[in-house]
């Protein structure tokens, strides 16, 4: 178990190590579906539900099945991703068609997604137990969500600005993370 | 002109007497007090890293800026003032000069220059250099004996560090967070400024002048610095009172750079919302944050850092608040009925 | 993303002409197959793995019990020999009880000098710093009352700033000094020459006092129980 | 069967013209997260290429027996098989870089550029070919990690590969080494490369 107490936790991994600018997880995402505000919402929602699963079977591997063998612990923590990425969809499918229309295209996405074997692989290293494992993911979840947002919206608003042609795409899209990235700097040692 | 009567013209068609350059220059007048007051306070060294920090601006806004902009909006001239005044009086030139390059350039220019650009250009050239040069930037010399001595390490070899051995001394803000013997610094001191600090943060009073003069030509929104230290005062006297803070709430606010942030960052036609509910969002997220970063943060001020955060929300408070079209259903009716409802 | 790298890449098969999938219908592969395959796959991986395991894990092991005597002989210099001490409810213990797992566990190693007296006590502990938790390995003389040494095990304090707290020599000289408890952080020159200041780094007072702090809290934690007497050494 | 590239297309190919990183904008999160100096992005480079050639080599000889339906499932398996072999050797013979390089080196498993090059190439081509599309993108990984570990390193340290190279009176830019620099210093790339193209364009125009 580790010391550090829940409202660290959550904060650390939502604000002042954003899972995103500062750890550089979630970037595909970052990079490629933050164009348009509802859809970075929407990608934020889908993440943080997945990073709860998975931090809660990312717990019981640890404790149940993988004490004597934590040498498999990358291979066991990959595949289980990729199944529950599997079964959400297809729960999502059954129980409501609208929200899997919704979510449809994101969900696999999510599967190579660094943020949530990140968050497997961090929570394992950090000895957090059941419940800081929790704060855990849905602060790092609200930080993707939060990051999404914020590069989402600024790009639309650059839409139809006339950027510089070899700024067009990428380039701005780093510079603006890098900024963000300074941004947040103001967090540091708010913990 | 050709000998038709009727005139074809692309709008607008009503012209007032404001314009661009009109509203920059008066920004830039109304900071003149504030500059000479730091000249007063600082000597030669201030007359420098303004001038270096003005110089980084200008000369990358040249080299890069499209044909459209032009130097003589005074646009980079405020943005390379702002930075410069929010820069301690013995940082090394070269770094002053770097901060309005990088500002200049990935804060404006990559945004396709003026009224395109998302954080506020100044501020983004200082917490580049506050990143990268963290000491130097905290790094507040004492005073020297004879006005005419240069303050610290302004004319530090390009790329080559300073040396810090000079005398220094705490800001009021940095000696009380983190003084071994905090000192709540009196109010006129702060008011007058007589306190160590960056060039253009330590005279309280004429920057609440210069602020006051803009605010009356109508070219601040004064919804953005009111919401700001309105929600500073609350919101500091609410912790200082029941005790969870050491910052009595007019030193708060009357310390550090909240009079210079308030007044002419925050307040950047380009980066704050449009509206003025979004006005009132964007400052009293600004007060919230600065009070926060003050209070429990790892530095001793905040404000650069409150206003960047709000400015990267900007666009998403414009999209909440944009108001509705006349006669248009509100918004969740209107959602509803997309969705296919009833 | 997916979908991304594979539009990018010149497709050099059509999709219908792989060797895999020559029967023209696809779906005719049964489940079992499908299963099978996986499970054959995963079966081979887990033992390929297990294999190199085998062989990596003394090495690691080894690698990293020597980095931990190291650290302990250098937070308790003078020590000859240390035992690691398991705290069982609320008595130091040098043997875990039976089928307990070792990392449960709190510990103090307990340094002896030739003679088999002890010399100190070296706990480890980590708490958030500047950035994420910083992670310390700190000796002390629980009778005298003193430090003994200091020695930052993890940190990702701001490169060049923070990490000044393991990379700046005179600010951890500081505390191979012998200061005495609790510790107190003082700005670098402004100390009045009290036994227990420590000279914070400039412009990285955070970290520095983290610490600080970090070690007044792991002695504050032990101290009383360490007070009620050292334990003894068993063997020779 | 149409062939419409050489094997020496396949190796090269990912070295410049469709460089995962700075083309693709594949593997970003190990490709910013580790290359605060070059030792570290060499490092990294390393253990992915030994993934990226192992997994192409087993992916490409074993296609017969993967039914489509669960590839994308053998292939995570595969990848996750040889980065766990890599995070093991790492740990046992390189234990500072190991430490260093910390939980990134799991993170291998999700390089989005490793999963990308088994679907799209080494499941539908011969094992040679393969091996030479992978040593092609493991080089241009390479490449990319190490100008951004080099630029980093360079100014926000001070240092090339540890050894000072402006004398001990440099002020390092200490933001190059932080999350920010990362964002930037990788901006700063692609903005350069937009640069050229335009260059080239405007090149060819006149």
């Amino acid at each position: 178990m580790s010391d550090q107490t829940l409202f660290s936790i959550f904060f650390s991994a939502m604000i002042v190590n954003n899972f995103t600018l500062a750890l550089f997880l979630g970037l595909c995402p970052f990079m490629g579906v933050s164009a348009r505000v509802e859809t970075a919402i929407r990608m934020g929602l889908a993440n943080i539900f997945v990073l709860v699963l998975t931090s809660l079977s990312a717990w019981v591997l640890n404790t149940y099945i993988l004490v004597n063998a934590p040498y498999l612990r990358i291979i066991s923590f990959i595949i289980v991703i990729a199944s529950l990425v599997q079964i959400v969809e297809m729960v999502i499918k059954k129980v409501s068609p609208v929200l899997f229309k919704q979510l449809g295209i994101y969900l696999p996405l999510i599967t190579t997604n660094c943020a949530i074997f990140g968050l497997a692989i961090f929570q394992t290293n950090r000895s957090y137990d059941f419940l800081q494992g929790l704060t855990f993911a849905v602060g790092a979840g609200l930080g993707l969500t939060l990051a999404l947002v914020l590069m989402a919206s600024i790009r639309e608003t650059s839409e139809l600005s006339d950027i510089p042609a070899i700024a067009k795409g990428t380039g701005l899209t780093l510079i603006i993370a890098g900024s963000l990235s300074l941004a947040f700097m103001g967090f540091a040692g708010l913990l | 002109m050709n000998d038709s009567s009727i005139r074809v013209t692309a709008s607008p068609h009503v012209r007032s007497a404001e314009s661009t350059t009109r509203i920059m220059w008066s920004v830039v007048y109304s900071l003149a007090p504030v500059v000479a007051a730091s000249i007063w306070f600082f000597g030669p060294s201030a007359v420098l890293v303004l001038l270096a920090s003005v110089a980084g601006c200008l000369i990358t806004e040249r080299l890069f800026g499209s044909v459209r902009s032009s130097l003589a909006d005074g646009s980079a001239m405020i943005t390379g003032l702002l930075l410069g005044l929010t820069l301690p009086p013995g940082f090394p030139l070269w770094m002053a000069f770097l901060g309005g390059a990088f500002g200049m350039a990935f804060g404006k220019l990559i945004f396709g220059g003026l009224g395109q650009n998302v954080f506020n250009p100044a501020l983004l050239g200082r917490a580049f250099l506050q990143a990268a040069f963290p000491v130097a930037i905290t790094t507040w010399p004492s005073k020297p004996e004879s006005w005419w001595t240069l303050q610290g390490d302004n004319l530090a070899l390009p790329l080559m560090s300073p040396v810090v051995d000079a005398a220094t001394e705490a800001t009021p803000l940095g000696n009380l967070k983190f003084g071994d013997n905090p000192v709540i610094t009196p109010l006129t001191d702060l008011l007058f400024g007589t306190t160590a600090g960056s060039l253009g943060e330590t005279s309280a009073v004429l920057l609440l002048l210069g602020g006051l003069y803009l605010a009356f030509r109508g070219h601040l929104n004064w919804h953005i610095p009111v919401s700001i230290l309105v929600t500073v005062y609350a919101l500091s006297g609410l912790f200082y009172v029941i005790g969870i803070s050491q910052f009595p709430p007019l030193f708060m606010l009357f310390s550090g750079g909240l009079m210079l942030g308030a007044f002419y960052m925050a307040t950047d036609m380009v980066t704050s919302p449009v509206t003025n509910k979004g006005c009132w969002l964007f400052g009293i997220g600004i007060g919230a944050l600065v009070v926060v970063i003050r209070i429990w943060g790892g530095l001793p001020e905040g404000v650069m850092y409150a206003i960047l955060l709000m400015n990267a929300l900007v666009p998403f408070i414009n999209r909440a608040t944009q108001p509705r079209k006349f006669g248009s259903p509100p918004r969740r009716v209107a959602e509803k009925k997309k969705e296919g409802g009833p | 993303m997916n979908d991304k790298s594979s539009a990018d890449t010149l497709v050099v098969t059509p999709p219908g002409a792989e060797p895999a999938s020559q029967e023209p219908v696809e779906k005719n592969v049964s489940t079992f197959r499908l299963v099978a395959t996986l499970a054959v796959a995963g079966i081979l991986a887990g033992m390929l793995i297990a294999m190199v395991n085998e062989h990596t894990k003394p090495i690691i092991d080894a690698y990293r019990a020597e980095q931990l005597r190291i650290a302990v002989y250098e937070v308790l210099p003078g020590a000859a020999r240390y035992t690691t001490f398991y705290l069982v409810d609320g008595e130091l213990n040098p043997t875990l009880p039976d089928g307990a797992k070792e990392v449960e566990y709190k510990r103090v190693y307990v340094g002896f000098n030739e003679e088999g007296g002890p010399v100190g006590v070296a706990v480890s502990r980590g708490e958030s710093g500047f950035q994420d938790v910083v992670m310390i390995i700190l000796g002390f003389d629980p009778v005298g009352g003193k430090l003994t040494g200091m020695k930052v095990l993890e940190s990702k304090e701001t490169p060049g700033l923070g990490d000044k707290i393991f990379k700046d020599k005179a600010f951890v000289d500081q505390f191979f000094a012998g200061p005495e408890l609790p510790l107190v952080s003082v700005k670098a020159g402004s100390g009045k020459g009290e036994p227990n200041e420590i000279d914070s780094i400039t412009g990285a007072t955070i970290s520095s006092k983290t610490v600080t702090r970090i070690i007044n809290n792991a002695v504050e934690e032990w101290m009383p129980l360490l007070q009620q007497g050292i334990p003894e050494d068993e063997q020779p | 069967m149409p062939r419409e590239t050489t094997p020496a297309q396949d190796l090269i190919r990912g070295i410049w013209e469709e460089n995962p990183v700075l083309i693709q904008m594949l593997g970003l999160c190990p490709a910013l997260a580790v290359t605060n100096t070059v030792k570290n992005a060499l490092a990294m480079s390393a253990a992915t290429f030994f993934v990226i050639c192992c997994s192409s080599v087993l992916v490409s000889s074993c296609k017969r027996f993967i039914p489509r339906e669960v590839r994308i499932s053998a292939y995570i398996l595969v990848i996750a098989t040889f980065v766990t072999l890599a995070d093991m050797m790492l740990q046992a013979y390189a234990p500072v870089q190991h430490k260093e390089l910390g939980a990134f080196i799991a993170l291998i498993v999700v390089n989005c550029m490793i999963l990308g090059r088994q679907e799209a190439f080494s499941s539908k081509n011969t094992v040679l070919r393969s091996l030479l599309d992978a040593i092609g993108t493991g080089i241009g990984f390479t490449i990319a990690l190490l100008m951004l570990g080099g630029f980093r390193e360079i100014l926000g340290i001070g240092t090339f590969f540890d050894i000072p190279l402006f004398g001990s009176n440099f002020e390092p830019w200490v933001v190059f080494v932080l999350p920010a620099g990362g964002f930037l210093t990788l901006g700063f790339i692609i903005l350069g490369m937009g640069y050229f193209e335009e260059r080239k364009k405007a090149g060819n125009a006149a």
